[in-house]
């Protein structure tokens, strides 16, 4: 009952951002130099061509009529054809979700596995004497701070110089073989994950220093428990939502497509298509990208708002009076 | 020793209800029921009750912070409206001093902040107001250009009154203002509010769950429970025996 | 005011000599940054200077581009049109930040609603695909990647600025002043920004250093700074064209933008100890 | 028989920004067992750090610069950590001032209450705990959150995990400072019944005088980190030998009679920078000479008490006539 309480407003906050995000990039697009319309129609549509064209896509109607259709389609999974093949650009995205869609899970997997423990222990020691804390401070600091393409640079560079067994780009899908796969993901997730680990061990560092100055935590202590018994019981469950958070933040950033690692490997993610279509002025293309990427952002955050009402009992009790 | 002249506080009726839960299935919660009281100048009310009981919702009715559901606050006979706030007929004193003054501000600023709104006086004059101020609450005048994290709660509470009285005004509201302070150091802020009212002869409220310094500070107390006033009388009928027995109940707790 | 934080930060600083390695480093990249063109590194715009794509040598100490040009000037440049771009977007994040935070987290009601469906709605953006459908509406550049850092920025800038906000809100001071007569107006910048100031900063450099990235990521995909201008991340764009032949090209302005980006994450980590000091206990 | 607690000439201080504070300036004391002792003190008196020095549970920012505390004869200062937790676990038991902070608020209460018992133990043995810590709806309480549960309910939770393995020594940090007046006297009665029932000692720390006298059998006042009086209750209420006793009595509402002034103390509570030369009550005392400024008392008995004052025997006679305790 509580988290229905709870979830149900956080359902209608995600349809109006989504709401809002639509209306933004509607009319980004009508924003773009040289007209919508002749984007749409080319530039070398003339004279009553063009007029009964601008008829067919129904530019001339008012513009929040035009919004009402586009979002009504929209909504129906019609993300409007591609303006370089005219085929839905729905279907590309599909087939090229599963690629953005296991870089995004393998760096996540990598990040969550290193950064995470990490993240406690240098929380933990930071609490106790001795500057063993800094250490992972320190660590938090410079992955922080080399950027992925960066990295992902100075891959290429060293194993197209020594290909020590891994082919630098030339993606191939995981149906032909899982460790001919995973040896062109390797180093993409290596680069994107380098700042992931360093996000993660930086917001669970402060999470379990800030539950760390809990009062249960100081009566768990008065009562003699194991220092790993309070760990595991009280520490890590207290410290989970800003970890929550940024993992559904971070994860929703890889699944709209790391741009840059699927450029610089030439995996053909999602990322790639939306930045090539760039290229080639195949608005249609950007416009579904962004939105599609939102769309995943914003259910991630409300699954991250469910798994906030399922850790923290108080989140979503109703107020108690005055 | 109060005199009969038209009540400065008066509370008709006051009734706050706050609405509770999600849109659908909104639920009345009633802090306060239906007051009916009147506060005279230079006296003070003692408002007594347990958590929960609608003192602190009476007190926010009382500074214009909560607009009362049903019935009528008034002040010297107007019922409240923000202008008299800007004149400095209202004050309030509240209960942690590590927060009663701006950190960022030096005290002489922050006492000066009523007189700097009302804008009646220039910089020189405010600069004076607030000196014999501070030596009136038993500061020396040269904490105004301290900071307040240079003072103990006892000084901050002091400079939190010396604000509270720098415009005159007609009405205090004191929210559990000695309850964070040291035994040895509330004695000297409730020593200090009855001499200052008796010369100022400002009308208050003190609102607390500590009955001793209630009874003490109050020439009346009111006793709540429940949002509802179960008993009001004389301060000294709370040393013995008071009517009401949930009143009686309370104040054998501190026999 | 600002004399109590910066005795503090000075005490501090002593102490911690991460914090301090950060100050150093982004000091030294700063006035090299706004003061390189003054200092004896050699013209960035000589083209033929010196032999094409030669490698660091004691004439180029960054060897040269593939025009000849000494490298370590344009790299100095690039340093300095990094940190300008991003210092602009994050001002622009601070200043909105703030007046939205303070207003959504002051006003409650049907403001913070609005002010918070806003930042909701910015934050769906992953920032490097705003940053493409930016490049594509107002043509890539300069602005669209102030757009973009701002975009990206503001939206956790709000929301720190709001829940610092609603708790100064509830002290004392500011009931009192609210009591006395204060205006909003008054009370925000009067009580509530000198108080959220701390919050402010803290949050300003964590935005300083995302805003960094973004920039040279967008630079990169040559989506940021437009010829013949060059940031960290266009010199990083044009280098990766020779990587396997001249990897210097790549990798210094790579490692400059690294120590650039490490000075601001380690100084806003010593900032947010010495303002908000996160003493944890011993489980011992 | 061995005391529960023997604390000798013990000094902690704290490092801070500003340099260093002394929480405890030399503190020599033994708690017998089974004893019920108040300890008095205002704010910075430095009761609290004794409190949880007992424990070894101080902040890490404070230094022990001397002496020792023995429990059941074990150092807690310079046994290792196992040693310490051990008697954590099975010797102390602590109960917090705000019941809400010192629960997990992500946890329910009966698997909070089962992780401090012994072993693993079964639904009905938690119940019967919570039982015995005076809750009626133990099924109700234990399914439920901390949030969930009333203040007073809540502190009876923490009553409970304190008794869970029945320690020698109770010690109760403002156990009721942040409850209603009502409930206030039956968690003290909860306390007390658990004293008697399991026979340990309890500590009450507090900074209501009234209280502690009207429920401990030795009373210890604090003050600038000294114990500066410490005797039978009723004697030391009835008539205090420690000028800063008396003008507490003195100074507090509730014992005055109607219409009576009360006493404030005079000046602000001491900030010690270093162990004291003088009597750190010396700038607030009526009765401070020449000598107070000079020479830190030492600790003496007097009249049945033991004092840390040059004129003690004076303070006694004045304030002989002191008021009777309206029992």
């Amino acid at each position: 009952m509580r988290l229905i309480y709870f979830l149900a407003p956080r359902l209608l906050i995600a349809a109006i951002t989504m709401f809002g995000v639509a209306l933004l990039v509607f009319l980004s697009l009508r924003l773009i130099p040289g007209g919508y319309a002749d984007i749409v129609l080319g530039p070398f549509a003339t004279g009553a061509a063009r007029d009964l064209l601008i008829q067919r896509y129904g530019l001339d109607e008012p513009i929040f009529v035009q919004f009402g259709k586009w979002l009504w389609a929209l909504l129906q999974g019609d993300f409007g054809n591609s303006m370089v093949t005219n085929k839905p650009v729905i279907d590309e995205f599909l087939r090229r979700a599963p690629v953005t869609g296991e870089l995004a899970i393998l760096t996540l997997l990598l990040a969550l596995a290193i950064g995470l423990p990490l993240g406690v222990w240098s929380g933990l020691a930071e609490g106790g004497a001795g500057g063993k804390g800094r250490l992972g401070r320190l660590v938090g600091a410079l992955g922080a701070s080399v950027p992925d393409f960066v990295i992902g640079s100075a891959f290429i560079f060293i194993f197209s110089k020594w290909s020590l067994g891994l082919k630098v780009g030339g993606f191939v899908p995981l149906d032909q073989g899982l460790w001919d796969n995973l040896k062109t993901m390797i180093l993409p997730t290596v680069s994107l994950s380098v700042f992931a680990i360093a996000l993660f061990l930086r917001t669970t560092r402060d999470a379990v220093l800030r539950v760390m100055t809990d009062g249960h935590i100081l009566a768990a202590v008065a009562r003699g428990q194991r220092p790993r018994d309070i760990v595991r019981h009280h520490v890590l469950r207290n410290a989970a939502i800003p970890v929550v958070t940024v993992t559904a933040t971070y994860f929703g950033f890889l699944l709209g497509g790391a741009v840059i690692a699927e450029v610089l490997f030439s995996i053909p993610g999602v990322g790639y298509y939306i930045f090539s279509s760039l290229e080639e002025r195949d608005y249609a293309v950007v416009q579904a990208g962004v939105l599609l990427a939102a769309f995943v952002f914003v259910s991630l955050n409300m699954v991250a708002d469910f798994a906030y009402a399922l850790i923290d009992p108080r989140i979503g009790a109703a107020r108690s009076g005055t | 020793m109060t005199d009969v002249a038209a009540p400065v506080i008066a509370f008709r009726g006051v009734g706050v209800t706050y609405r509770k839960g999600p849109v659908w299935n909104r639920t009345e919660v009633p802090a306060v029921g239906a007051v009916d009281l009147e506060i005279a100048a230079g006296e003070t009310l003692g408002l007594v009750g347990e958590s929960g009981s609608g003192k602190t919702t009476l007190g926010r009715v009382a500074l214009g912070l909560i607009r009362p559901s049903r019935g009528e606050f008034l002040i010297e006979g107007r019922p409240f409206d923000p202008a008299i706030r800007r004149e400095g007929a209202l004050s309030v004193v509240l209960q942690h001093p590590e927060w009663a003054l701006n950190p960022r501000l030096r005290c002489g600023v922050s006492v000066a902040e009523p007189l700097t709104i009302r804008g009646d006086l220039d910089r020189q004059a405010r600069r004076q107001r607030v000196a014999s101020m501070l030596e009136r609450v038993g500061l020396d005048p040269g904490f105004a250009e301290r900071y307040p994290g240079d003072l103990s709660g006892g000084q901050r509470q002091r400079m939190a009154i010396a604000r509270a009285l720098i415009t005159e005004p007609r009405f205090i509201v004191f929210d559990e203002a000695v309850s964070a302070l040291d035994v040895s150091v509330q004695a000297q802020i409730l020593n200090l509010i009855r001499e200052l009212q008796a010369e100022h002869r400002f009308a208050a409220i003190f609102i607390s769950h500590d009955l001793a310094a209630t009874r003490y500070i109050s020439h009346r107390i009111a006793v709540m429970l429940k949002g509802d006033i179960v008993e009001v009388a004389p301060a000294r009928t709370f040393y013995d025996m008071p009517a009401h027995d949930y009143s009686r109940a309370l104040y054998a707790t501190i026999r | 005011m600002i004399a109590l934080a910066s005795a503090r930060l000075g005490r501090f600083f002593r102490r911690d000599s991460l914090g301090l390695l950060g100050a150093v480093l982004l000091l030294v990249l700063l006035i090299l940054g706004i003061f390189g063109d003054l200092l004896p590194l050699g013209d960035p715009n000589a083209i033929g200077a010196g032999p094409r794509l030669g490698a660091p040598s004691l004439a180029f100490p960054l060897g040269t581009d593939d025009l000849g040009r000494s490298y370590l000037p344009r790299v100095v440049e690039g340093i300095g049109v990094t940190f300008l771009l991003s210092a602009i977007a994050v001002i622009i994040t601070a200043v909105i930040g703030t007046l939205l935070g303070m207003a959504a987290g002051y006003l409650h009601g049907a403001t913070d609603h609005l002010i918070a469906r806003i930042a909701d709605i910015l934050f769906a953006f992953p920032a490097l695909l705003f940053g493409l459908l930016a490049a594509a509406v107002i043509g890539p550049g300069s602005i669209a990647a102030i757009v973009v850092i701002s975009t990206a920025t503001i939206p956790l800038f709000i929301r720190v600025v709001r829940s610092v906000t609603l708790s100064v809100a509830e002290r004392e001071f500011v009931v009192a002043a609210v009591v006395s007569g204060a205006s909003t107006w008054r009370v925000m910048l009067v009580h509530l920004l000198p108080n959220i100031l701390g919050a402010a900063i803290i949050q300003l450099t964590y935005a300083l250093s995302v805003s960094m990235i973004i920039e040279s990521a967008l630079s990169f995909l040559g989506l940021g700074v437009q010829p013949p201008a060059a940031s960290l991340g266009s010199l990083l764009r044009l280098g990766s064209v020779y990587l396997t032949i001249a990897p210097w090209l790549v990798l210094a302005p790579g490692l400059v933008l690294a120590a650039a980006i490490m000075s601001i994450n380690l100084l806003g980590d010593a900032i947010r100890d010495a303002l908000d000091p996160l003493r944890g206990r011993s489980l011992k | 028989m061995t005391a529960a607690v023997d604390i000798r000439d013990f000094v902690v201080a704290y490092e801070t920004g500003g340099g260093a504070v002394f929480a405890l300036d030399g503190i020599d004391l033994a708690i017998g067992a089974g004893e019920t002792l108040g300890i008095v003190g205002e704010s910075g008196s430095g009761k609290s750090t004794l409190g949880m020095a007992i424990g070894r549970l101080l902040a890490p920012n404070a230094r022990i610069d001397a002496g020792d505390i023995l429990v059941a004869g074990c150092s807690v200062t310079t046994s290792d950590d196992e040693t310490v937790r051990r008697l954590r676990r099975e010797r102390l038991g602590f109960v917090f001032q705000n019941p809400m902070s010192a629960l997990d608020p992500t946890m329910r209460i009966g698997r909070q209450v089962a992780l401090a018992m012994e072993g693993t133990p079964d639904t009905a043995a938690v119940e019967r705990l919570l039982v015995r810590a005076g809750l009626d709806e133990p099924g109700r309480v234990a399914r439920s959150f901390p949030h969930e549960l009333s203040g007073g309910m809540a502190q009876r939770v923490v009553i409970a995990l304190a008794i869970a393995r029945n320690p020698q020594i109770l010690i109760a940090d403002e156990p009721t400072a942040s409850l209603d007046a009502s409930i206030r006297d039956r968690i003290l009665d909860l306390l007390f019944a658990m004293r008697a029932e399991t026979g340990a000692s309890l500590v009450i720390l507090s900074h209501d005088l009234r209280m502690i006298v009207h429920r401990c059998e030795r009373v210890i006042v604090m003050y600038g980190g000294r114990i500066v009086e410490m005797g039978e209750s009723q004697a030391v209420f009835g008539s205090p030998a420690h000028p800063y006793t008396r003008a507490l009595i003195r100074a507090a509402a509730g014992n005055e009679a109607p219409g009576e002034q009360l006493d404030p103390i005079p000046g602000v509570p001491p900030v010690l920078r270093a162990p004291s030369a003088d009597c750190a009550f010396a700038p607030r005392c009526a009765h401070a000479a020449e000598r107070c400024r000079r020479e830190r008392p030492a600790e003496r008995a007097v009249g049945g008490s033991r004092v840390a004052c040059h004129f003690a025997e004076e303070i006694m006679a004045a304030s002989g006539t002191a008021r009777e305790v309206a029992e």
